[in-house]
């Protein structure tokens, strides 16, 4: 995670930092603890001041929400895609780099519903898992469903790393879903999940968000990883066509980390934060404004039609402090590789 | 769910939460095993069912043993882990109070956690399937194959287990040896062997655990997470009883499978602890577990 | 002490042992005692002497105690036996019945015996539980009981009769009559006169019951605070004023048991030495 | 180097601090706890801060598990509970010095009825039972949404006193060492009259204490209320200082975190107490200092970090039950010892 | 003379086993009385359903005139019921002193607040408990030098007269005492023989006395009990006991004492 974060402020400054300033990048690891991650946070921001701030989870964002709009001096992002964290009045120096949960599976449901032709709309089950992560665009994806017409037939909770899914799928196989939408994992137990249907003779196609889409993680799912698909924000590292981003992290990763061979999707997004991050403070010292958060807010939301040189497929518009499209993409078993099932759908 | 009562479905949630129950019950059995022989709650039980898993990952998916001889390497490799932690940490332990060799366990499952996490990563890694897959049909009811296996494999483990104990001379030595060392000592058991014996069948029962179940997830270090769950089983069958363990184990298969099936996967989790607690008010020593002789 | 000792090697011989608890705490000082071939010898004193101690020296448990044996030689048969396991002697023949008798409780009478058979490993001797049964009728009746629910005698019973079961050659028996019954205590002591007789067996029997313990020992040593005070052949330990007094109970006159009734407070605490 | 002393009456020689060097040692730790945060950064006060919070639920799980016997692997739900008390009424504008006890308060009656099966049931059997009781309870935080709320937390309000807002680690941290204080001098004290001996009394063997004239379900219960109202005191100080809490935080993680900080310090002892929590507290930042230390020649080093501080964590404990079975205190103690001697004795 | 204590027809039993059968006796105000009989005749369970300990199925104890059969444990303790254990049990995580002050645990009113900030009624109380146990228990039992010591090393001997100190610390009106002098030497025994007759004597307090060493039972207790299989096979005085046949079958065997006749008549020679 990061990795990207880290290598865009090295590799930005090579290219001359931001208006003639350098960066300096402040790495901690937090273990994932809320403690942890907001002791890190504290002391980082006793001991550094830093306008900007990456953190690593949903917790820790929601637990720092509060004192950061008090501070009102940083402007913080995590790799969470919580959908509360959208919300510019409540959350006024939050943003992602991406679409929020909710939006991903508006996505996903926005495509089933496309490809269905007759009267009949697909039934969609939802299997999430029951933590925060999981739950959280659940409703709002009912909602969605519900507009677009799509019977959901299942709702599946289950704990995240769950063993025995036995009685889930009996569940499943009774509802008869054409789609089930996983969310809240990364990747167990979704492939149990997709074994155990197939076994049991059901013909559902699975899908998944952000965090199962990886090419590591479908590579790990093995025999299961058929027939997967699944929304994600961004272009996979091998697909460089129109995208001159994605080719300045493989020239730069090629020199600076000779053993990854893939620039995973964490990466991916740690880059973009940084290249957004960076877009805020350019702009607000541009505007010769002082890096407060307000400034910084208003040189976020400015942000409109952006060119993200092709890590995202569409020019991007932060004003919700999310980023509102995404794209399916479909397990292709010759190449052992993602590809797209779809174009770049924006959310509504 | 609106339908009629389907009286099939419960009959199918019921049948997977037995057969599902077996694993349970294998994983209780390692715990047993240890507080007979030791007197304690082994929290790194989950922790030897990661090793098991992984070391057999390594030597079956990546160094491409045959299977029969990654299982032998496996379970040997993690015995002697176990043996050694015996010896590192249990012997100089003995005579210091429960709640020390408690902490101990969970010290030692924390460090083994990290190690694992240091030496094969918090990636998730496809174990290929070691049971038999194919789901077994009785009319409308599907049961997925592997649950089937495991089922039985757990019984026979357990069985043997038990017969071991009950007729067997080191078996019973090593009960004796649990219940007063001192005494075993002088009647010419080999206290330290039969310590190590117990810690080594711990960790063989759990690397067979933690086999089976990589198996059917996939390979992370959550999987010692499945351990915990077993607490709820050793409690409701009495720590001290193997008995106990395959009639509560089955139990919270049940229950579990049940109100997964019914209630849904939140209260999956705690409802297995909201039946403990109730039966450990009325039997506060579980369904099986040797009552402590209290005497003035 | 050398009046005690016959041809051969003593079944046992400890010499000058110092044993201290924990480092720091000395228990026995220089005590030494020997116990013939074939004979019973009886060891007496005080509460805290160190009899215990003795025994859990002999036996090698003392480690499990974090105690140590800081001087002195035990021989077992001619061998010496200091650092040797106390699994492993009692595979030589060492038998010990620990004091508080200390039978498997959860096990079956039958079970505490099966697992005593381990003092026969690597002895090409097959366990006799029916001989154990043979001294010990009130055992047969209950061997499929668990011990833990035994009579106090019965389980003394079965803790003797499990160190018989390993064949040893010298016994250590630990104030075997504690807290019996007067009927049991007689016949327990019945018994070991006869296992001694009729097996050849060894023994050094640690008791308070000082009556008792002479009736059965050719030889007795009475300890205090960690050393030897007085030893002797029986018959003339009983004839000693002191012995008679603080161990026998006996009046100032020496001629009958005296009164508690008539034991004056002046006479609280006093001791052979010190 | 001190000669024995000798004491003028029974009151005396049952005094905590018995010399005048022992009382001039707690007058200048007194000094040195009020100026401290003049002389340290914000980071350190914060830190302290958390230590504080430590070392009152360590103190009450002490007085449960160390001098009571009653195994408590519950420990974090209890501080949830007081938090969540706190938050909810501190929401409804109670001011903080009533929310804190008031959180305290609940999380002891709580304690009471998790108490009550404690009569029964024993050993690893009741460990079990409070570790079914943190799962419950950490469930109900997540699922009682319209107090707790749910997984996304809850917001706690700033404290204030006297229309001073305690909006940063600096004045909480005076709230904080006020209640560490006065819970630790009330624990030290407790265990100087009849309710601490009927606990330790009961750790040791609990029938025999019945017969002596201890009412077994009462003190059970007592010991149980004490170490939740301390639990959920720290819980509270805990909202106030972070300001938000979501359920991740009261964890098994967290329970067993303060089981390890009282084993390690020293069960059955206070200062143990005290050195414990400061040690497990301490332990990980001083890794985190070490690792990105090392990161600046070899940036890799943070990957590892995570992992290393489970090992560190697990080898500590383990390291210390096998060498040091008895606990910092006991080292503690050896090496006063060794200047009580001093020069006389090395 | 009158009955401080009444058992009237307890029973008790575990599972299958009958630790109690219809057991009825009574204790004389200011006397000792004797428990003896065989092991596992029930004598433990008996003081164990006296102290509350075990409830009986049925039955009652009357103390002072009173049925005490319903009352809990802990307040016969606080009525004056006292007891030492067959195996010693003091607290061995606490000094010899604070394991005294326990028995005045009782008589302490202190709740948790005041307790935990030491304040004026709970510090006035302890201090009084001290010096109470320092005059009447520390001083007369003689174990003023280990009363600051913790129990575990404590020699044998020394713990059962902590305990006895335990049990005097309560202020008993009964004083129960299970084998107070098991694995003592005639002289130890002699020592602890006197501190009961004292305490009886100079006290007025009533003993009962479970023990299996005749020369002491036959010697110091007005009245003996016997128990077999849980039922009372004989009562009296010493001397009547003595003779019982019955009581010589089942308990007292050959010898009338803890001697080996043989060796009584020699070494009396
Ligand atoms: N494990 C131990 N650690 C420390 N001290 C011990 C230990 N065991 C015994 N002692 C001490 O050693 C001394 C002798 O104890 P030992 O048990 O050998 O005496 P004994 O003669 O058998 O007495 P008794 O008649 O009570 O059985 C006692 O003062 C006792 O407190
Ligand atoms: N808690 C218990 N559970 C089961 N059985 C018990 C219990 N307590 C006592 N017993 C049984 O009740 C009977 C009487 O035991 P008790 O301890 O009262 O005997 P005792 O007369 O004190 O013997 P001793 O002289 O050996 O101390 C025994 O058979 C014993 O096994
Ligand atoms: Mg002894
Ligand atoms: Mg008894």
């Amino acid at each position: 995670l990061h990795q990207g974060l880290g290598d865009y402020c090295e590799w930005r400054n090579t290219k001359g930092g931001i208006a003639g300033r350098k960066i300096k990048y402040i790495g901690e690891d937090s273990g994932y603890k809320m403690d942890q991650a907001m002791s890190v946070f504290k002391k980082i921001m006793g001991a550094h001041k830093p306008p900007v701030f990456y953190g690593d989870s949903t917790a820790w964002a929601k637990a720092s929400a509060k004192e950061v709009s008090q501070m009102g001096s940083v402007l913080t992002c995590s790799p969470s895609f919580s959908s509360d964290l959208a919300d510019p009045k409540n959350v006024p120096y939050y943003f992602m780099a991406g679409p929020t949960y909710a939006a991903m599976c508006e996505i996903l449901l926005q495509y089933i519903a496309r490809t269905s032709k007759g009267a009949n709309k697909p039934a969609v089950a939802f299997v999430y898992s029951d933590t925060e992560f999981g739950r959280d665009p659940i409703s709002a994806a009912k909602a969605t469903a519900q507009k677009l017409g799509i019977p959901v037939v299942m709702e599946i909770v289950t704990k995240p790393g769950a063993v025995d899914v036995s009685s889930e799928v009996a569940k499943l196989r009774r509802a008869k879903p054409d789609f089930v939408i996983f969310h809240g994992y990364v990747l167990a137990p979704i492939p149990e999940f997709i074994k155990q249907m197939r076994e049991a003779g059901m013909n559902t196609t699975p899908m998944g968000t952000i965090w199962s889409m990886d090419k590591t993680t479908v590579d790990a799912m093995g025999a299961a990883a058929e027939g997967w698909m699944g929304v994600l924000p961004y272009r996979y590292s091998y697909d460089t066509k129109d995208a001159p981003t994605m080719q300045i992290i493989k020239d730069y990763t090629a020199k600076a980390r000779p053993q990854m061979q893939y620039v995973p999707t964490f990466y991916t997004n740690g880059w973009l934060v940084g290249m957004i991050f960076s877009e805020v403070i350019e702009r607000c010292l541009k505007a010769n404004k002082a890096l407060t958060g307000p400034n910084m807010k208003a040189a976020l939301e400015s942000i409109n039609d952006w060119d993200t040189g092709g890590l995202t497929g569409l020019l991007v518009s932060l004003k919700g402090h999310q980023i509102g499209s995404g794209r399916i993409y479909a397990y292709d078993a010759k190449s052992k590789l993602m590809e797209p099932a779809s174009g770049w759908i924006k959310t509504a | 769910m609106n339908a009629p009562f389907d009286w099939i479905a419960l009959a199918e949630f019921a049948l997977i939460g037995v057969f599902s129950g077996g694993l349970l019950a294998l994983i209780a059995l390692g715990f047993v095993l240890i507080y007979k022989g030791t007197g304690v709650i082994n929290f790194a039980m989950g922790e030897f069912m990661m090793l098991g898993a992984y070391f057999f990952y390594t030597s079956h998916v990546m160094w491409k043993l045959p299977m029969w001889l990654s299982l032998a390497l496996t379970l040997a490799a993690v015995a002697a882990v176990a043996a050694l932690i015996e010896r590192a940490i249990l012997r100089p332990l003995a005579g210091q109070p429960v709640i020390s060799i408690l902490m101990a366990t969970i010290g030692l499952a924390s460090a083994l956690h990290g190690v694992v996490d240091a030496v094969w990563g918090g990636n998730n890694y496809e174990m290929p399937p070691l049971l038999p897959r194919k789901a077994f049909t009785f009319g409308e009811i599907l049961i997925p194959g592997q649950v089937v296996w495991s089922f039985i494999l757990a019984a026979l483990i357990i069985t043997a287990f038990t017969l071991y104990f009950r007729y067997s001379r080191t078996g019973i030595a090593m009960r004796a040896a649990a219940s007063d060392p001192m005494t075993a000592y002088v009647l010419g058991i080999d206290v330290r062997r039969t310590q190590r014996l117990t810690w080594m069948f711990a960790g063989v029962v759990g690397a067979v655990a933690g086999i089976v179940v990589g198996s059917m997830t996939s390979l992370s270090p959550a999987l010692g997470g499945a351990a915990l769950g077993v607490l709820a089983v050793i409690i409701l069958g009495g720590l001290d009883s193997i008995a106990g363990a395959i009639v509560a184990g089955l139990i919270i298969g049940v229950i579990e499978s049940l109100t997964a099936g019914y209630l849904g996967g939140k209260v999956r989790d705690i409802v297995p602890y909201v039946t403990v607690l109730l039966i450990l008010l009325v039997k506060p020593y579980g369904l099986f577990g040797t009552r402590q002789i209290e005497r003035l | 002490m050398s009046e005690a000792r016959t041809a051969g090697p003593a079944a046992l011989a400890v010499e000058n042992i110092e044993v201290v608890y924990h480092h720091t705490v000395q228990v026995l000082r220089g005590l030494s005692l020997t116990v013939p071939t074939g004979q019973i010898v009886a060891l007496l004193g005080s509460n805290g002497a160190g009899k215990t101690t003795t025994l859990k020296a002999i036996s090698g448990l003392l480690p499990m105690e974090v105690g140590a044996i800081r001087g002195g030689q035990i021989h077992y048969q001619g061998e010496r036996i200091n650092d040797v396991a106390p699994h492993l002697l009692a595979r030589r023949g060492i038998g010990h019945v620990r004091e508080g008798r200390h039978v498997f409780e959860d096990l079956t009478v039958d079970e505490n015996l099966i697992a005593a058979g381990s003092a026969l490993i690597g002895r090409n001797i097959k366990p006799e539980p029916e001989l154990i049964y043979e001294y010990f009728p009130r055992l047969k009746e209950r061997r499929s009981q668990v011990a833990g629910y035994l009579s106090g005698g019965e389980q003394q019973m079965l803790a003797i009769g499990r160190a018989l079961l390993g064949k040893p050659s010298l016994m250590l028996l630990d104030e075997p009559s504690l807290g019996l019954a007067p009927l049991v205590v007689e016949q327990i002591f019945e018994i070991i006169a006869r296992i001694n007789r009729e097996q050849g067996v060894s023994m050094l029997l640690v008791e308070q019951n000082a009556m008792a313990a002479f009736g059965i020992a050719q030889y007795g040593y009475i300890m205090e605070s960690g050393k030897v005070v007085i030893d002797g052949p029986t018959d003339k330990l009983v004839k000693d004023p002191d012995v008679q007094r603080f161990y026998l109970g006996y009046g100032e006159k020496s001629d009958a048991l005296a009164s508690f009734r008539d034991v004056k407070h002046y006479k609280r605490r006093k001791r052979w030495l010190s | 180097m001190r000669i024995r002393d000798f004491h003028q009456s029974y009151a005396h020689d049952e005094a905590i601090w018995q010399t005048p060097t022992s009382r001039l040692w707690l007058a200048a730790l007194f000094i040195a706890l009020l100026l401290f945060p003049f002389t340290a950064n914000g980071y350190i006060v914060g830190l302290a801060c958390v230590l504080g919070i430590h070392v009152i639920g360590a103190a009450g799980l002490n007085i449960m598990t160390g001098y009571t016997g009653l195994i408590s692997l519950g420990h974090a739900a209890f501080m949830g509970v007081g938090c969540y008390t706190a938050a909810w009424l501190g929401q409804r504008g109670l001011p903080f010095y009533l929310t804190i006890p008031l959180g305290g308060l609940v999380a002891a009656l709580l304690g009471l009825v998790v108490g009550i099966p404690s009569l029964r049931i024993k050993g690893l059997y009741l460990a079990v039972a409070t570790l079914a009781m943190q799962f419950i309870l950490v469930f109900v935080f997540r699922e009682w949404e319209s107090v707790t709320g749910g997984v996304r937390g809850v917001n706690v309000p700033n404290a204030e006193l006297f229309g001073i807002e305690l909006n940063n680690d600096f004045r909480m941290y005076y709230v904080i060492a006020f209640f560490a204080v006065l819970l630790l001098v009330g624990a030290r004290n407790l265990f100087r009259t009849r309710i601490g001996r009927a606990f330790i009394a009961i750790r040791d063997k609990d029938i025999s204490a019945e017969v002596l004239g201890i009412n077994l379900f009462r003190y059970k219960l007592l010991a149980f209320a004490i170490g939740s109202f301390y639990a959920g005191v720290a819980g509270a100080l805990l909202g106030y200082f972070y300001r938000a809490m979501t359920p991740e935080y009261f964890t098994l993680t967290l329970s067993i975190f303060y089981l390890a900080a009282v084993i390690v310090g020293g069960l059955g002892t206070m200062l143990g107490t005290i050195l414990g929590a400061v040690f497990m507290t301490l332990v990980p930042e001083l890794l985190r200092a070490v690792v990105s230390f090392i990161a600046q020649w070899a940036p890799r080093a943070v990957e590892v970090l995570s992992p290393m501080q489970e090992i560190v964590f697990g080898l500590l404990i383990v390291g210390f039950l096998v060498f040091e079975p008895h606990g910092l205190v006991e080292i503690w103690r050896r090496v006063r010892r060794f200047f009580h001697l001093w020069p006389f004795r090395a | 003379m009158t009955d401080i204590l009444q058992v009237d027809n307890l029973s008790l039993s575990f599972g299958g086993i009958r630790a109690l059968n219809d057991v009825s006796f009574t204790a004389s105000k200011g006397e000792i009385t004797a428990i003896i009989g065989p092991n596992g005749a029930g004598k433990t369970s008996l003081f164990n359903s006296i102290s509350g300990f075990y409830k009986p199925d049925s039955g009652r104890v009357v103390f002072e005139g009173a049925d005490i059969s319903r009352v809990a444990a802990h307040r016969r303790a606080e009525i004056g019921l006292a007891r030492t254990f067959q195996n010693v049990a003091l607290f061995r995580g606490m000094t010899v002193l604070d394991n005294i002050k326990l028995g005045g645990h009782g008589r302490l009113k202190s709740n948790a607040l005041s307790a935990m900030w030491y304040l004026g009624s709970a510090r006035r109380e302890e201090m009084q408990l001290r010096s109470e146990i320092e005059r009447d228990v520390i001083d007369f039992l003689e174990i003023d030098h280990i009363r600051n010591q913790p129990i575990s090393g404590l020699a044998y001997g020394l713990q059962k007269r902590v305990e006895l100190a335990r049990a005097l610390a309560m202020q008993p009106k009964i004083l129960m005492l299970d084998e107070p002098v098991a694995g003592m030497n005639r002289e130890e025994t002699e020592d602890m023989a006197r501190f009961i007759l004292d305490i009886q004597e100079e006290r007025g307090i009533t003993v009962l006395l479970i023990e299996h060493d005749m020369g002491m039972v036959m010697d110091i207790s007005s009245k003996v009990v016997v128990l077999n299989f849980g039922e009372v096979i004989g009562s009296g005085t010493p001397h009547d006991v003595r003779a019982n046949p019955e009581v010589i079958r089942a308990y007292l065997g050959g010898g009338h004492d803890k001697v080996v006749p043989t060796l009584t008549e020699e070494a009396a020679t």
